[in-house]
């Protein structure tokens, strides 16, 4: 049972309590403790349950590679699953819970799997549950969600905020150990721009645990001095708590940051993810130990050496009185000698290698340690925590020589540089046969921009394990990174250490039994018999062999176990391990939030809202919105009382009877200016529109190369060299950046100019036979049929306000759309409003405006067109220009298929019955196509009711439809198909009498 | 080859697992085979798997660069839906499908499809006319979609947002009988079983060549030597371009990253698939209990299967808003991969200006769903050496005729 | 590398006369026309002038824009066409097209880093240069006019939305990396 | 993430202040042409695993084009420059040869 010393503990600050639960109980820690400490201090060595067979499981590590210790975090707005107990700080009113167990940690039914653990090998899923086949899907595939899945899952909205940030900067350094901070300190001394990030609250990584002295000071003073340092570099920014989470292609660097969370007031930006562009990124993340492969190596109480040494020195943990060293290197003696002097009992160290006489173990040995070398652990005994161990021979099968009572296990498998971020752009690596891990392959870097490698690892995550040779790679790093002299580094001194035995089976010779008791993977109990089992099947490939068997998939990303497995594969293959090669590593290196990813784009930021100038108004109106591109527009003015569909119709008859007001500002406005210009829209334009008259308007299509239409509108004449193209609400953007690309790739010899004008003018549109009479009351301009005919526009000052007004009708109607410079728009608005009042002036939305152009029978972008339709589909051919030899899309409709007389052409339907034909229905046609499709011979475009007609109205594309007037068709199928007749699509005055007034 | 069933777990479970075969053999390559098929992903395999079980071609090589499955097969989402608007999209996808519905007992291997239902949300009016468009049409393609209320939304989905703020749920349209499968299992599944078929599967073979004689191809070039053939069939994604450049012909193609990421973990809270094309995101829960997001794919040719960081944001901003509950869940891990896109981003079924060769590619970010239904239309081709209806809208030639099989025009445009 | 105690504040300047100039930034008339709407001379690449009455800001190789008193901008244009008559060119006034904010403040540099991709740090943005960029997801352009003083300028459409978003990088505080 | 300095403005802007316009140096084929030429303008692009010619805007920014030289496979960039152009300027193919000696890019070396 673990427990606190009662000195020591260089983190925590004993003065202090802080209390917080886990699983309804409370318990105490000090500042600086995380919550794995607090725990352990506590006596709580069972934190977790695994994934698969629901073991008891304890923290084995002591960061951010933790597989086991994941809890339930917080509550409500602020609950979140899977937290690392080892990296989450306590503070004062922490609530965590045990995750993946019911009823209760101690008592859990899921714990049945491991009483079935082998017949529930690697992949067994996907060699049962086949049959029935609806059982799958009813019975085992619901069984086994409810019990994978770790964490619950949160309910709430998130309660806090977080942000990005966008830093430019010369040099990244990932990792605030020694090798970070030296290669800061020579990389600030160039003046270059520094961001040295430290995932950790606290600075100095291993070296200030393991005691190493540099420049002849104690690790921890020559970090304090470092940081003093670096902090009165102007040029150089420090970071705690901040992770570098990924490498991406041109020096981009994403740094997640935890500012609250670990503190108990949370009112502040919670976290925040830098967004870096670094010319230069070192990556000194260290190098993580790797656990023995014997069975029981996941039972509570067996803890990695570095880990367990981490928990004494910096929390004053005891893991318990009696701890077991098992080792296959010098490094873990440090471990056996630390516990020694913390008054604690090491029985012995089990040493792998047949001698062991280096610095570390005669130390042990002079302070009367027993050091067993050529020694192994056949199998550690107890469930819920350790209780003693089996030892035997390492070079054996496995029988036991002796049992060593004790209540922890220690284990060091030697360590793996963390070299995920040379990794993530494709840094290659090499196998490093003496220290048995991969490290980077310097000929190999992940390339920039320019070609060349811009990522570079230093220290630990480049192999150089010992403080002297890291500090130095460190320094040779920033020479690299600044391209400047970095002067002499730092001189470290540690321990001299020997070499270090590869052992991937503990004992060599382990039967199958023991082999599947050694787990690879802790979380998704992934044990050595499953990387064998799957090596015995043709998963060869170590990617097949990942994903057989879940292996390093888990929330950790195998940063304990993909070595292990790797090497067990590699024996089972019976090649190499590089031949055997590795997979590859993804962002992030350590998992964060999706709200960071989202930082400041949430709620009333998510996503930018286009406003016109008359949006308050139509707000206070409580008119019904509709998203039209990033604008909304009324989509209709309900009154209390009303439905939309009535407020709709109202507003159409009265539109039609007296007078309507449109808010038409989101309409596109483009200016296209110069001596080429005439020459340029007929280019844009199907029509002819060089010929337009100054004071004329023309209803003009544009197409893109492939000849579909894809935006209409109304082009004015301004001057002799101007012109002004209205176009869609959503296609103004399009549009104009259509036009800039055309002039500047193809006719950049041209004279022309472009500009986007849409927001400088609000647009309103008075619409209806009362129309003419609104604008001769506001007075100003003689808007009269014969000083302002249809399709003319004019300028000049309408009750004061300078304008624009535009004689065009899409509703059939008299028709007045008046531009006004937008900051004046709202007050035209109104003054309209007041002048319309009498006339019975009312608003219309977007839905009344689509609903006119239909009883019109005027098409709709979106609606008619869907990107496969062009113009002479529609009947448009009056709109497009037979004298013009080429204009966008030209060539496109003279293909094959663009001439197919059976092609669907537009027409009017008319339901027999008056009731609207559903939308989106298909005309069916007799039999069957060859895949047993039913024929289809046409389909509706837009359906409506028109209040005005007091029916059901649609248009449609019909195949040969306008040579089929009058011809009856079924649209839809099964029980009960709507019959309509084909007619002309124009519904509403025909003859057009109306626009004139 | 030992059948695959809870017995055979049991048996083997009390001899601690020793006795189990190989799921395919791993041979060398002979001199020569009937057919070659270049890619051992899941359409390459499908393909193979459909010419010895629908025709009865079995002397056939499956080619494969890397590892089986480890392309795109591998690295998608796993959706398989089928409610397409256009009847040749809608009539492979659907075979697809129903294919996938008996596969796991086909294959006697558990690729566990898990008809959950697939929903499109729709956020737009232009959304909610473009999916009631296409739920008519599935009414006569005979693809099983409804239409469905807000309502309706959220009872299926409790945890979605549906009143917005920017975009509420207008309703959706509804596959019951749409899904997920597991993506490897797909893969192994075929690839066993075209070994048990007698044909070879060749990994780390990558091909360097292609020869011919005249317009008609006699082999291939390997990293293993060179194989001859009578037919050939290039089922590469990707690396389509690249291939068909070495047969001496060009396509319509251009290879983009697409990606994807999970969260970590969780227990069960989302039993459908939901997709936001509006706002460019689609999100399932994994059986493992992963939260699984797909995005948008990058605009610019790439081959390096590492997309743009900012398409990731911009889904997750999106799926954020929608599921409010999964902000404070941590991404687990990111990937792409490259797809290969055509003019009207759908695929290519078809024979080459080279005789005997035929190139099945173009499957953009549709790829995963429609894998046995593209196996068997591209069997079918190859055997016969024309296409059938499943194929022949798919053709080389449709780009030139204008013809094209488009379904960004309903407003589902995202796979 | 304490945070700043004091606050950045985010100001719609309202009605400001815009003029978009497009045409041969090197032709004599029109820097002659430039000039007398502004009594500036015509910047460099990227460049912002401020003067009395006005500034110009380079937008792109043949656009500017000017800035000039709200009820000048009718005028200026009117002055511009007649100055460059007969040669190609498009003065045309936005100024109702776009909105202008104020952040100002110590940190005004960070908020608007938390905003847009641009490099922000002084010596690559520094005094008397514009940046055209993205602001969250706008189109928008920036620059400096002082120590913690910034302007900024996006379509009055998303003038909502920007301000919204500066506001909230403000509210949440310094970063201390410049 | 991509970063390209537009030369047009001298920003080194970042993929998110630029928009992708596909292959550059596109003969143009209008009326007049046949199905075959038409075909190979809109659809049968260059999609080579290496070195590309491409059109870029700079969206976010000045709003101009410009052409990007680009390695697919590594995405090193060789060069920026003038959208106002039809083929790649020598400086640009030398900086090509330098990196990729041998390269070919349609009728490009």
């Amino acid at each position: 049972m673990s427990t606190r010393l009662a000195q020591g503990g260089r983190l925590i600050d004993r003065s202090r309590q802080v209390s917080f639960t886990f699983d309804g109980k409370t318990f105490r820690g000090h500042p600086g403790d995380t919550l794995a400490s607090a725990l352990l201090a506590g006596g709580q060595v069972v934190m977790g349950r695994s994934f698969k067979y629901h073991r008891p499981r304890g923290a084995v590590a002591y960061g951010v590679e933790e597989p086991n210790a994941l809890v339930n975090l917080g509550e409500e707005g602020r609950f979140e699953p899977d937290t690392r107990a080892t990296t989450q700080e306590i503070f004062d009113g922490l609530v965590a819970e045990s995750q993946n167990r019911w009823p209760s940690l101690d008592w859990d039914i899921g714990a049945v799997n491991s009483l079935f653990a082998r017949f529930l090998p690697a992949g067994f899923y996907y060699k049962m549950f086949i049959h029935p086949r609806a059982a799958w899907k009813h019975l085992f595939e619901p069984f086994i969600r409810r019990s994978a899945g770790l964490g619950r899952a949160p309910r709430a909205r998130d309660a806090d905020r977080y942000e990005h940030f966008y830093a430019h900067v010369d040099v990244v350094i990932a990792g605030g150990g020694v090798a970070g901070l030296a290669a800061a300190l020579a990389a600030g001394r160039s003046g270059k721009r520094v961001l040295l990030v430290e995932q950790s609250g606290h600075w100095g990584g291993r070296a200030v645990v393991d005691g190493a002295r540099i420049d002849g000071k104690e690790a921890a003073d020559w970090v304090a001095d470092a940081v003093a340092a670096l902090d009165a570099m102007p040029n150089v920014t420090l970071r705690t708590r901040a992770m570098a989470a990924g490498v991406y292609d041109h020096g981009y660097v994403l740094v997640h940051e935890r500012l609250t969370d670990h503190l108990a007031d949370k009112s502040g930006l919670r976290q925040r993810l830098w967004r870096v562009r670094a010319g230069r990124i070192i990556n000194a993340a260290g190098a993580l130990e790797r656990p023995l492969s014997f069975a029981g190596n996941d039972v509570p109480g067996v803890m990695l050496a570095s880990a367990m040494r981490d928990y004494l020195v910096n929390h004053a943990i005891s893991p318990g009185d009696r701890t077991v060293i098992v080792t296959n290197n010098d490094d873990a003696y440090r471990t056996a000698l630390a516990l020694h002097e913390a008054g604690l009992i090491v029985p012995a160290v089990l040493d792998a290698r047949p001698v062991a006489d280096g610095e570390l173990p005669e130390r042990a040995r002079a302070a009367g340690i027993r050091v067993e070398t050529g020694r192994a652990v056949v199998r550690v005994k107890g469930r819920s925590h350790v209780t003693g161990v089996e030892v035997g021979l390492h070079v054996g099968e496995g029988s036991v020589l002796e049992e060593i009572a004790c209540d922890a296990v220690a284990m060091s498998g030697g360590w793996s540089p963390v070299v995920h971020l040379w990794s993530h752009c494709g840094g290659k690596l090499n196998w490093d046969e003496a220290q048995a891990h991969f490290r980077p392959d310097p000929e190999r870097p992940p390339l920039g921009a320019d070609g060349t490698g811009f990522v570079r690892c230093v220290g630990a995550s480049n192999g150089h394990l010992r403080t002297g040779d890291g500090i130095a790679d460190a320094v040779a790093g920033a020479a690299w990174a600044t391209g400047a002299d970095a002067g002499k580094a730092p001189a470290g001194e540690d321990a001299d250490e020997g070499a270090l035995m590869p052992v991937w089976l503990m004992p060599q010779g382990a039967g199958v039994k023991l082999r599947a008791k050694m787990w690879l993977d802790y979380q998704n109990d992934v044990k050595v018999s499953d990387v064998q089992l799957a090596a015995r099947e043709g998963y060869e490939s170590v990617e097949h062999t990942k994903r057989y068997t879940t292996l390093g998939m888990a929330t950790d990303q195998g940063k304990l176990s993909n070595i292990n497995g790797l090497a067990v594969l590699s024996g089972a293959l019976n090649a190499a391990i590089p031949q055997v090669g590795t997979t590859t590593f993804r962002p992030p290196y350590v998992p964060y939030t999706l709200g960071a990813i989202a930082g400041s784009a949430a709620r009333e930021t998510f996503m930018p809202l286009r406003k016109t100038q008359m949006d308050s108004w139509h707000v206070e109106q409580g008119a019904e919105f509709e998203p039209v591109g990033l604008w909304r527009r009324p989509y209709s003015y309900p009154r209390l009382g009303e439905t939309v569909k009535d407020s709709v119709a109202r507003e159409i008859l009265n539109t039609r009877k007296n007078v309507g007001i449109l808010d038409a500002s989101t309409l596109g406005k483009i200016i296209v200016k110069g001596p080429d210009a005439g020459r340029f829209v007929d280019m844009m334009y199907t029509n002819m529109m060089s010929n337009l008259a100054v004071g004329r308007c023309r209803y003009g299509l544009m197409c893109n190369e492939q000849g579909f239409l894809v935006d209409d509108g109304v082009v004015a004449r301004l001057s002799e060299d101007t012109w002004l193209c209205h176009t869609t609400s959503g296609g103004a953007d399009n549009v104009h950046a259509q036009m800039e690309e055309w002039l500047q790739t193809e006719w950049w010899d041209w004279q022309v100019y472009t500009a986007n004008v849409t927001e400088q003018w609000g647009q309103i549109g008075v619409v209806g036979p009362n129309a003419r009479k609104v604008l001769e009351k506001l007075g100003g301009m003689d808007v009269s049929k014969e000083t302002l005919p249809f399709m003319h526009w004019a300028e000049g000052e309408l009750a004061g306000f300078p304008v624009r007004i535009f004689r065009i009708s899409f509703s059939g109607e008299l028709s007045y759309e008046i531009a006004v410079p937008a900051g004046q728009a709202r007050g035209l608005w109104d003054a309209i409003l007041a002048a319309g009042a009498e006339f019975g002036m009312q608003p219309y939305g977007t839905e009344a405006l689509h609903v006119m152009r239909a009883e019109k029978g005027f098409i709709m972008i979106g609606d008619e067109t869907d990107g496969t339709v062009i113009p002479q589909d529609l009947g448009l051919n009056w709109a497009i220009s037979k004298k013009k030899d080429d204009f966008i899309g030209k060539r496109g409709q003279q293909r094959e298929h663009m001439v197919d007389p059976l092609r669907w052409k537009l027409v009017g339907l008319e339901t027999e019955d008056g009731s609207v034909l559903p939308e989106g229905a298909y005309a069916v046609a007799p039999g069957d196509n060859a895949n047993g499709q039913r024929n289809v011979q046409g389909r509706v475009t837009s359906t409506y009711h028109s209040p005005t007609l007091g029916r059901g109205i649609a248009m449609g594309l019909v195949e040969r439809g306008p040579d089929r007037m009058g011809e009856m068709l079924e649209f839809g199928a099964g029980a009960d198909p709507v019959r309509a007749k084909i007619v002309d699509p124009v519904f509403y005055d025909k003859a057009g009498e109306k626009q004139d007034g | 080859m030992k059948r695959y069933s809870v017995f055979a777990i049991a048996r083997e479970g009390l001899r601690y697992h020793q006795g189990w075969e190989r799921a395919w053999r791993s041979p060398a390559p002979q001199k020569r085979y009937d057919t070659i098929i270049i890619g051992a992903g899941g359409h390459g395999l499908a393909t193979a798997y459909y010419l010895g079980k629908n025709h009865g071609i079995r002397n056939v090589a499956i080619i494969e660069k890397g590892w089986l499955g480890g392309g795109n097969t591998g690295r998608n989402t796993t959706i398989i839906r089928s409610n397409y608007l256009q009847d040749a999209s809608a009539a492979i996808y659907e075979k697809a499908r129903s294919l996938y519905e008996t596969l796991s007992q086909d294959l006697n291997y558990n690729v566990m499809f898990s008809p959950r239902g697939v929903m499109m949300l729709a956020q737009t009016q232009h959304e909610v006319r473009g999916y009631k468009r296409t739920v008519q049409a599935n009414l006569l393609q005979g693809v099983a979609t409804e239409w469905i209320e807000p309502a309706r939304v959220q009872e299926l989905v409790p945890i979605i947002s549906i009143s917005g703020p920017r975009y509420p749920v207008l309703g959706a349209i509804w596959q019951p009988r749409a899904g997920t499968a597991r993506h490897d299992a797909v893969a192994w599944g075929y690839a066993r079983a075209c070994s048990e078929m007698g044909m070879d599967i060749i990994q780390n073979c990558e091909v360097t060549g292609i020869d011919r004689d005249g317009d008609r191809v006699t082999g291939v070039q390997t990293t293993k030597g060179a194989i001859a053939c009578d037919r050939m069939g290039i089922v590469v994604a990707g690396h389509s371009g690249l291939l068909a450049q070495m047969a001496g012909f060009r396509l319509p193609v251009e290879s983009v990253a697409l990606q994807a990421l999970v969260s970590e973990p969780i227990k069960p809270c989302l039993d459908v698939v939901v997709m936001a094309n509006t706002v460019h995101g689609y999100l399932s829960q994994s059986d493992k209990g992963e939260m699984v997001i797909g995005g948008g794919a990058d605009g610019f040719n790439n081959y390096t299967q590492r997309g743009s960081f900012h398409h990731v944001e911009e889904t997750v901003r999106a799926l954020v808003e929608t599921f409010p509950m999964i902000s404070r869940l941590r991404m687990l891990r990111q990937w792409g991969g490259i797809v290969d896109m055509t003019g009207d981003r759908s695929a290519i079924i078809s024979k080459t200006p080279v005789r005997g060769v035929y190139i099945n590619c173009g499957w953009g970010t549709g790829g995963f769903k429609s894998i046995p239904g593209s196996g068997w239309a591209m069997a079918e081709l190859m055997a016969k050496g024309e296409p059938g209806p499943l194929a022949a809208p798919f053709s080389l030639t449709r780009f030139r005729e204008g013809q094209f099989i488009d379904e960004s025009v309903a407003a589902g445009v995202a796979h | 590398m304490a945070e700043a105690t004091t606050t950045v504040t985010v100001r719609d300047l309202g009605a400001q006369g815009m003029v978009t100039l497009r045409g041969d930034l090197a032709d004599e008339t029109l820097i002659k026309a430039v000039r007398k709407v502004t009594g500036l001379t015509v910047p460099g690449q990227r460049g912002f002038r401020r003067g009395k009455s006005g500034a110009v800001a380079w937008m792109s190789p043949d656009e500017l824009l000017l800035l000039v008193p709200e009820d000048k901008a009718g005028s200026a244009v009117a002055d511009l066409d007649r100055a460059l008559d007969g040669q190609h060119h498009l003065a045309v006034d936005v100024s109702d097209a776009r909105a202008m904010f104020a952040v100002e403040g110590p940190f005004a540099r960070e908020v608007l880093a938390k905003c847009s991709p641009a490099d922000l740090h002084p010596d690559s943005l520094p005094e008397g240069e514009i940046r055209r960029t993205r602001l969250g997801q706008v189109a928008a352009a920036f620059w400096c006019e002082g120590d913690g003083i910034w302007r900024v300028i996006v379509f009055r459409s998303v003038a909502g939305y920007a301000q919204a978003l500066l506001e909230r990088s403000a509210r949440d505080g310094a970063v201390g990396a410049f | 993430m991509l970063i390209l300095t537009c030369p047009n403005c001298g920003i080194a802007a970042e993929e998110t202040e630029l928009s992708p316009g596909g292959e550059a140096h596109l003969h143009r084929h209008g009326p007049g042409s046949s199905d075959g030429e038409f075909e190979e303008y809109l659809f049968l692009k260059e999609n080579p695993r290496g070195v590309h010619f491409e059109r870029w805007r700079h969206s976010h920014g000045c709003g101009k084009w410009f052409h990007a030289a680009r390695d697919t496979a590594t995405l090193q960039v060789f060069g920026t420059y003038s959208a106002q152009t039809t083929e790649p300027p020598q400086h640009i193919r030398d900086a090509i040869t330098a990196a990729r000696p041998g390269w070919r890019w349609r009728d490009f070396s």
